[in-house]
């Protein structure tokens, strides 16, 4: 038995938060270090992962199987393909950055008191989150992953509900009280997407009387395990719930524009960057592979989900007065992209889709900490609030661009790659769809380039016109992540190696091959 | 005479005790029309005991009153109580907790 | 009639008999119950004769030694086998002594420990005139702000009863699940009430809600038994008979020998489904299903809360002992009569306990209501009538009654002037002020909800699963939705405590006795052990899952 | 030698990458590293052009592969260069004029403080520009073409404290995003086609699929042709790129960047040629855009506008030749190639003026310059003679074999096309001549007038300069700017000429894009004839209306079709109408759509539980009784329930 390190790099982070959150309140710079000090851990055994996973190996590596509740027929069983190896390691990788972003988010609530503990309660959650959130990629066991898919709810309601933005337009009182609105608003979505997906956990059992993933896909695959035609659809649609609410897909998606807002700029990034994956991996992973047939047959149906997610979340974004809620428009239209890529069962689609989620992950991380930046310099996240600020903080100005003009996907910035293979994997199946959701790229660029040009340029505000430039802490979280956007920008080629394999091997599960380009279908 | 009427009578009777803890107020009324309700459990099992020639149902009749008395022990005890304190012994008036 | 009918009519049973052979009584397979029986008389002697001062003591002295004893009986009779190989009907068949009765008597002699804990809990109260006092009445008898009162309270008087009263509603609970005739259930179910009623009536603060919650209690709780018991003279009459193997064989239509009378009430199904009905409603009201759970709400609030939380938590699991039993061991032949009416019952009470919790403002009413839905979801997996069933319920009741007692031990921490602050308002920003107790019941309220790696997740999987396997999907599904409607007002309490800003003139928490401490970490225990590692014990439920007939 | 190619692309980037990373110690010298590593990839261009010249017409095809870019399953998109005649053309061009310009802006931006990241963004646009010339497929195509959009769009806002700037660069980069979802769409249908976008296998397979595919395809390429050649209907957006620096207007809006359409459709002959219809439609877009451009510059009177207008027309007259098919395809970019030397002289002219003037840009508040900046005078008249194709120069020649060659499409659709190509010609004289009229002849209506000035708040922050505003002192430009002048004026004169004898342009070019003559109905004597009379027509009116009698300082409220043209033809108000405004209300009532619909269904379901349980929480109204009651009606159901139950 080989050293377990898919558990080993859940449970650093879990071991982690209770660390934290025991440091004694007095010590809190010792706390916050600590939590770095293990998201840097963490990061090191994802990397050793990464290094450890062999593209054109086994479809699960590094598994690990242990008998947990014989009762329910629930088994300890962990194991990662390419996709969720990508993920294990944006997470792992945002983490540290987040944590260094939020560095002070917590140092306004301290209150003195020996008891109350804000600083360590942070950065524990965020620790708990990641633990949860990495454990969650690796099970390849639905009851194991449905466990946590639910339990990480509740550190992030704490994150949302507990922390928000310095300042609010209408005072601390309303910013408290819209705080737990969205806090509230947003466990209620899911918990309400994850209890009707316990119904279908639970429904598949009594079909399948397993919860392996493997055995099952392989019980299907072999026709051991046949389900009836309706039975299939209806846990399909238990499971789709639920990660359709968490991606978010439209109509479900309200929840998260109100959690980005009022939450602080790095929880907003653990949202929609890290956790809000999960829901688009497991729809990769578990609705296609479970029920291909089904997922066939919503096929259509969730592209156009898909596609009104992309206009529509880009329009809504465009007409935002609030940067942090514009963004989160953005990614509703981003995560649009990625389920369209997801459905259109094409090889290009779906490495396009898991490509995506890396490369929004680092994209949205940018943009949304650099806004978080701002904001906390400035007090306010109106758009109409600022202005000019390229000429009092060139830095800050430059890599907010670099930001904006990732998320409009400009070619030479890592998300463009996974657009247009989106884009073009749809376009081979769905032609139609796939120029409608073009119309995207040009909205993109319509509502980032609003959002610079209304923040960054044009006479200086009286407001910023003393505003510092980027720090050395913001540098160091900025920089790297606008030096990885270019790279996999222009040399996606490691990480495509990495999921390349596993997205053939789900495309195989579905059984559907990528349509032959016209010119040789005609011979 | 057909044993059936027996149950007929008791039916009733417990039919009776019940609308009367519907309908009154006074806490020992009700009470009381618990007590008949019980009783005329008592005279089914015995009148079922005859039937089937065996001693079950009288031996549980038995039990019957003895739960019964000690019953009114502890109503009577609580309700007393009760009195005592707000000088009243309708069960309406004691309504302090709702919705 | 003639004299000879006459004479016959008291005469017939009798034939003459030469010598009376005396009843055989396993004493070592019913030692729990006697054991606690003993320590109940033992308490009122203890009220008798020990001077007042010292009475306190001795009495959580005999009561604790008196339930450990009771569990250690308990846990030898199920190591011996009798929970499973060994199992058998004793005390003349009226007791069954099997997997199901001594895992519930295990819960319940486990749960009444802690809540003892919570009942000797000295010192959350301010010390009156010197003397420590608990959550009970200086002196029952004594009207409220009478100068007796107020006397009883200068002279230090305690309530020492209580002790006793909760051993002899033990018993009555002990047996309540294993009782294997139509009469003992009575019995026990009387024994388990009484006491009941009266420490409802003993609050220190608050009297007349106290007094008023009995009151309502007491008169409902004899209202339902009533019923019972015309259930109990129905189902007699159908049978012939109140052992409920016999009734059983009726039910099934295999008797030995049919004698006329026999033939002609089996033949009267409405007996039979009168009776068996009016028996159910019995326990159900005992339970709280919907429409008998008007009394919780009330009774929760307004009793002591360390009875509430005792009472929540014990009384539910005896119960639904009680009907596991009833419905598995006599009524199986008509379970096609009986599941769709559970079915509804289950329903209206999961989503009318949901849904009414929502706009409570009172946390005492609110775990109440809360109960009722538990209550509902257990139903669930009474209804799949399968070994799944009866072990899911099993383990359900376990994981569900220390979360209970564990809460309602915090509820009693938080105070101010008037004794427990029991007001929603008043938990505004409790988390602010004392992190631990928020986290705390947090936990709990999670567990309520049913969030995983908590008890309360696995307990409410392994029913729903049940219930699935059972072919109850719709009820699984309309569970799911309720318990997405419940999750809401456990999330308010939680957004109250942390999000909200604490009020100046809040409530203090009281720094508790290790006894408290005690009985909310086993509650914490519980429900993190059995939500992340619940196999054991699911093995051990599944193991009990057994009735013996 | 291959190798050199990617070196190219990389000196630029390494300027920008410099520079823009560099920071503020490197101000000193910026500008200077950045013309030099202009100055360096010219060289490479010109190392490599003597090694093509080296070989034979059919071994001119260097390729140099680099890196696989996306590697997916059946999708092999390759960092891999191509140079051939087309892209050495190209380069040329580009590092050649680009270094003019960069020597240009040392002295023009001398004031700027943030110089340094001026000639970063050149160098960045050098590289992107480079890469869209020398890719070898279509997306590392795309990959450039959205990078020169980044970089007009970074250097149109480059004075980003003026907000008609930022606006300006915002307009510039979404109309031009319209023209690349063209080139993704196509690229799309060309993978959904042929199962690759890489140029050789798709100019080899056109053949094997349907016109329509084809079609398709052309016309999404000239979608995206019209967008970043400011054709109509995505024009709008030059007009109002002349916010930016003079010698970006230069460099990117008149000589290179814009002329990266015409590339485009030069580049996919193959697939043009098999879209006949699609053709038709090119050269319809370029005759309606060659009248509409010279319209527009007839009637601005700010004079770099008026020049964006000319620069249009000039290049709706390649894209003309572009749609003409192999007639046209050479003379297309020979014109493109004449054209930049020319209107990048001639917006450098300008530029100078404008230094002169303190950034004065009202042609109606010059005049009489001549004999204050003569070495502008001369070079930018050497440049308006070419443009006008004034017989000898460069212009004369292209632009005469485009209108031939219009004309030898045959048909009705050869008249049309070839009167059009006339007219235009006319009308170029026409404006041309008046910008040179009102710039430096007639009287200097910029002496004594008040200090309101209309024109935009100055381009140098330097305030000293306001201050002066009211009497400028109109002077020489300095050496660092006069010799890029020079040299373009003498490109102009002579560039013509030197392509056209002999037809070293058409034999140079010929093996890549393929050339056939068409057969006129006139003669190509016949048809220079006619230019000429257009061109004295137009020159003719041109000094009626502003050479004889004095202009007045403000424009006169003039004719209906002056008014529109002053307006781009009220295209812009219409985009203004359609598209912002109707934008606009789409949007927000789609905001107040998702909170009150999407957001209010669900709020709307909470709110009705909540009052259900209000509603349900008041039967428990605190009376034993009617606690009593519900329990014996509950048992009343129970039994009544499980007799039913029986009973069916």
């Amino acid at each position: 038995m080989s050293f377990p390190l898919l558990t080993a790099t859940a449970v650093l982070p879990a071991v982690g938060a209770i660390a934290t959150a025991a440091v004694p309140a007095a010590r809190r710079t010792a706390a916050k270090w600590l939590a770095l000090a293990v998201s840097l851990g963490t990061l090191a055994l994802a990397v050793t992962i990464l290094v450890r996973f062999d593209p054109g190996g086994a479809r699960y590596q590094l598994t690990e199987s242990h008998s947990w509740i014989a009762a329910f027929g629930v088994r300890y069983e962990l194991g990662v393909d390419g996709i969720a190896v990508a993920l294990i390691g944006l997470t792992a990788l945002l983490v540290p950055f987040v944590m260094l972003a939020g560095w002070h988010d917590a140092d306004q609530l301290e209150t003195g008191s020996r008891r109350w503990r804000p600083t360590q309660g942070f950065f524990a959650l965020i620790l708990a989150l990641e633990a949860m959130v990495i454990i969650s990629f690796e099970a390849t066991d639905v009851f194991l992953f449905y466990i946590f898919f639910e339990a990480m709810l509740i550190p992030l309601y704490f994150l949302i509900g507990g922390f928000g933005d310095r300042a609010h337009e209408h005072g601390e009182k309303a910013a408290s009280t819209q705080r737990s609105y969205a806090a509230v608003k947003f466990l209620l979505y899911n918990l309400a997407g994850g209890l009707i997906m316990l119904a279908a956990v639970i429904g598949l059992y009594v079909v399948a009387g397993s919860f392996s993933l493997t055995e099952i896909a392989q019980a299907r695959a072999n026709g051991s395990l046949h389900m009836a035609t309706d039975v299939e659809r209806w846990l399909f649609l238990g499971f789709f719930f639920a990660f359709a609410v968490k991606a978010p897909l439209w109509p479900l998606h309200t929840w998260l524009p109100n959690a980005m807002q009022e939450s602080t700029a790095p929880v907003a990034v653990l949202i929609t960057a890290v956790v809000d994956k999960v829901g688009t991996f497991a729809m990769l992973r578990f609705c296609l592979q479970l029920f291909p047939e089904a997922s066939k047959w919503a096929t259509p149906v969730i592209l156009v989900l898909a596609l009104i997610s992309i206009i529509y979340g880009a329009l809504l974004a465009v007409g935002q007065r609030d940067i942090k809620r514009l963004i989160a428009y953005a990614s509703i239209s981003h995560f649009g992209f990625i389920i369209m890529g997801i459905f259109a069962m094409t090889s290009q689609g779906q490495s396009g889709a898991t490509l995506y989620m890396v490369n929004h992950g680092l994209s949205t991380a940018v943009l949304m900490l650099i806004a978080g930046f701002l904001i906390s310099r400035r007090g306010s996240r109106l758009i109409a609030d600022y202005g000019g600020v390229q000429k009092v903080a060139p830095v800050l100005a430059g890599t907010f661009l670099i930001g904006s003009l990732a998320t409009l996907s400009l070619p030479g910035l890592a998300p463009f790659v996974s657009e247009f293979l989106v884009l073009v994997g749809t376009f081979t199946r769905y032609p139609a769809i796939g120029i409608a959701a073009t119309f995207g790229i040009v909205l993109a660029a319509l509502y980032s380039l609003v959002l610079y040009q209304r923040t960054m340029t044009g006479p200086v505000k009286k407001e910023v016109s003393a505003m510092p430039d980027l720090r050395v802490r913001e540098l160091v979280v900025v920089a790297p992540l606008v030096v990885l956007l270019i790279f996999l920008g222009v040399y996606p080629k490691p990480v495509a190696d990495i999921v390349n394999p596993a997205v053939k091997q789900t495309l195989s599960d579905v059984h559907k091959t990528d349509p032959k380009p016209e010119v040789e279908a005609a011979k | 005479m057909n044993p059936v009427n027996y149950l007929y009578l008791a039916a009733l009777l417990f039919t009776i005790g019940a609308t009367g803890v519907l309908i009154r107020r006074n806490a020992i009324v009700i009470f009381m029309c618990i007590e008949l309700m019980l009783n005329a459990c008592n005279l089914a099992l015995v009148a079922f005991s005859r039937m089937h020639g065996n001693l079950d149902g009288q031996i549980i009749a038995f039990f019957t009153m003895v739960v019964a008395a000690a019953e009114v022990v502890v109503g009577l005890a609580i309700i007393v109580s009760l009195f005592r304190s707000r000088h009243s012994a309708s069960v309406d008036d004691a309504s302090l907790m709702k919705l | 009639m003639s004299t000879a009918v006459v004479h016959n009519l008291w005469t017939t049973a009798a034939d003459p008999i030469s010598k009376i052979d005396a009843p055989k009584i396993e004493y070592g397979q019913l030692s729990p119950t006697l054991i606690v029986v003993g320590a109940a008389i033992v308490g009122v002697i203890i009220e008798a004769f020990v001077p007042r001062r010292s009475r306190y003591y001795a009495q959580v002295f005999v009561s604790v030694v008196a339930l450990c004893a009771a569990f250690a009986a308990v846990v030898a009779l199920a190591a011996d086998g009798y929970g499973t190989t060994k199992a058998q009907i004793a005390a003349m068949g009226s007791i069954a002594v099997d997997g199901p009765s001594l895992f519930l008597q295990g819960t319940i002699l486990l749960a009444a420990l802690v809540g003892l804990f919570t009942f000797a809990e000295r010192r959350l109260d301010p010390a009156a005139h010197g003397n420590r006092v608990d959550s009970f009445a200086a002196q029952a008898a004594s009207v409220p702000g009478s100068d007796s009162e107020k006397a009883a309270v200068k002279a230090g008087f305690t309530t020492t009863e209580v002790f006793p009263l909760l051993l002899f509603a033990v018993a009555g609970m002990l047996v309540f699940p294993a009782a294997n005739d139509l009469l003992t259930l009575f019995v026990a179910l009387e024994v388990l009430s009484l006491p009941l009623y009266l420490l409802c009536a003993l609050a220190r603060r608050k009297r007349l809600m106290s007094q008023e919650a009995a009151v309502k209690y007491f008169l409902l709780g004899a209202f339902a038994s009533a019923f019972t018991l015309f259930g109990i003279a129905l189902l007699y009459g159908y049978a012939g008979s109140v052992s409920y193997a016999t009734i059983a064989q009726v039910v099934d239509g295999n008797v030995p020998r049919i004698d006329p009378v026999l033939a002609n009430t089996m033949g009267n199904d409405a007996l039979l489904l009168i009776g068996a009905a009016m028996v159910t409603m019995g326990l159900l009201f005992k339970v709280g299903a919907v429409p008998f759970h008007m009394w919780t709400p009330d009774v929760y609030q307004g009793a002591p809360t360390p009875v509430t939380g005792f009472m929540a938590a014990a009384t539910k699991v005896a119960a639904f002992g009680a009907l596991l039993r009833l419905l598995y061991v006599v009524l199986p032949g008509m379970r096609w009569d009986w599941r769709p009416v559970m079915w509804a019952v289950a329903i209206v009470t999961m989503l009318v306990g949901a849904i009414v919790a929502i706009t409570q403002t009172d946390i005492k009413r609110l775990l109440a209501y809360s109960s009722i839905a538990h209550a509902g979801f257990i139903l669930a997996g009474v209804i799949a009538t399968s070994r799944d069933g009866v072990s899911s319920v099993l383990f359900y009741l376990a994981a569900y009654s220390f979360v209970t007692i564990g809460a309602f031990a915090v509820v009693t921490l938080v105070r101010d002037a008037g004794g427990e602050a029991t007001h929603l308002s008043k938990w505004a920003g409790l988390g602010r002020r004392s992190p631990l107790v928020a986290a705390v019941f947090a936990v709990f309220l999670l567990a309520f909800a049913g969030i995983p790696l908590t008890s309360g997740f696995a307990g409410k999987f392994a029913v729903f699963k049940a219930a699935a396997e059972g072919g109850a999907v719709p009820l699984v599904v309309i569970g799911v939705i309720s318990s997405a409607v419940a999750a809401f007002f456990y999330i308010r309490v939680i957004v109250l405590m942390f999000f909200s800003e604490p009020r100046p003139e809040g409530p203090t928490v009281a720094v508790p006795s290790p006894l408290t401490i005690t009985a909310i970490g086993v509650g914490v225990a519980v429900t993190v052990v059995l939500g992340v590692a619940p196999q054991y014990f699911l093995d051990l439920a599944n193991q009990a899952g057994v009735f013996v007939r | 030698m291959e190798n050199l190619i990617a070196l190219l692309i990389a000196a630029p980037l390494l300027g920008a990458a410099v520079l823009l990373v560099g920071g503020r110690r490197l101000d000193a010298v910026g500008h200077w590293i950045g013309t030099l590593l202009a100055a360096v990839s010219f060289g490479i261009g010109l190392v490599l052009f003597a090694d093509l010249l080296g070989r034979s017409a059919d071994q001119r095809t260097l390729t140099q592969h680099l890196f696989s870019w996306i590697p997916v399953a059946g999708f092999q998109a390759d960092v891999t260069f191509r140079l051939d005649q087309l892209s050495m053309t190209f380069v040329l061009l580009i590092t050649g004029v680009g270094s003019l310009i960069h020597l240009y802006s040392v002295g023009y931006m001398e004031h700027d403080e943030r110089r340094r990241r001026f000639f970063g963004y050149l160098n960045l646009f050098l590289a992107a520009m480079l890469l869209l010339v020398l890719a070898d497929n279509y997306l590392l195509l795309y990959f450039g073409w959205e990078g020169v959009g980044l970089a007009s769009y970074l250097l149109i806002g480059f004075w980003q404290h003026k907000p008609g700037a930022a606006t300006a660069a915002k307009k510039a980069f979404l109309v031009n995003r319209v023209g690349d979802m063209g080139l993704a769409i196509a690229i799309m249908l060309m993978f959904a086609t042929f199962g690759t976008f890489a140029f050789g296998p798709v100019f080899s397979h056109a053949g094997d699929t349907s016109e329509g595919r084809l079609t398709a395809i052309a016309l999404m390429l000239l979608l995206a042709a019209c967008g970043k050649s400011a054709q109509v209907p995505l024009q709008s957006w030059l007009g109002d790129a002349m916010e930016g620096p003079t010698p970006v207007s230069a460099l990117i809006h008149a000589a290179t960047m814009v002329t990266a359409g015409v590339y485009l459709i030069v580049r996919s002959a193959a697939v043009f040629n098999g879209a006949p219809s699609a053709q038709l439609v090119v050269t319809v877009v370029g005759a309606v855009t060659l009248l509409f451009g010279a319209i527009v510059g007839c009637a601005k009177d700010d004079i770099k506008k008026a020049l964006a207008g000319s620069t249009m027309s000039q290049i709706g007259y390649m894209v003309l030749a572009a749609g003409l098919g192999p007639i046209g395809y050479v003379f297309a970019i020979m014109h493109l190639v004449t054209h930049g030397f020319f209107k990048a002289g001639l917006f450098l002219g300008a530029g100078s003026v404008m230094h002169g003037m303190n950034d004065e840009v009202d042609m109606r508040k010059y005049g009489g310059l001549r004999k204050y900046m003569p070495v502008t005078f001369i070079t930018f008249g050497l440049g308006y003679l070419a443009i006008i194709g004034f017989p000898g120069l460069s212009g004369f020649f292209s632009k005469d074999k485009i209108i031939e060659a219009a004309f030898a499409k045959g048909g009705t659709e050869g008249w049309i096309l070839g009167g059009a190509a006339l007219l235009g010609a006319a009308i170029t004289a026409f404006y041309m001549t008046r910008v040179m009229l009102l710039t430096f002849f007639g009287e200097e209506r910029w002496r004594n007038r008040p200090t309101a000035s209309p024109a935009e708040p100055d381009v140098e922050p330097a305030a000293e300069d306001r201050g002066t505003r009211a009497e400028p002192h109109p002077h020489e430009s300095p050496r660092v700017m006069t010799i890029p002048m020079i040299v373009l004026a003498v490109g102009s004169v002579l560039g013509g000429a030197f392509f056209s004898i002999g037809d070293r342009f058409l034999h140079w070019l010929e093996p890549v894009t393929g050339h056939s003559e068409g057969n006129s109905p006139l003669s190509a004597l016949t048809v220079t004839a006619a230019t000429m009379v257009c061109l004295a027509i137009g020159v003719a009116i041109a000094w009626a209306q502003y050479g004889r009698k004095p202009v007045p300082v403000v424009a006169p409220r003039g004719s209906l079709l002056t008014r529109a043209a002053r307006r781009d033809l009220l295209q812009d108000d219409f985009n203004h109408v359609v598209l912002v405004r109707g934008g606009e209300h789409l949007t927000r009532s789609l905001v107040y759509l998702d909170h009150t619909l999407i957001d209010g269904v669900v709020n709307g379901t909470a709110a009705s539980v909540g009052g259900l349980s209000g509603r349900m929480r008041r039967l428990q109204n605190g009376f034993a009784r009617s606690y009593a009651v519900s329990m014996f009606g509950g048992a009343a159901l129970l039994v009544a329930a499980t007799l039913l139950m029986r009973a069916v």
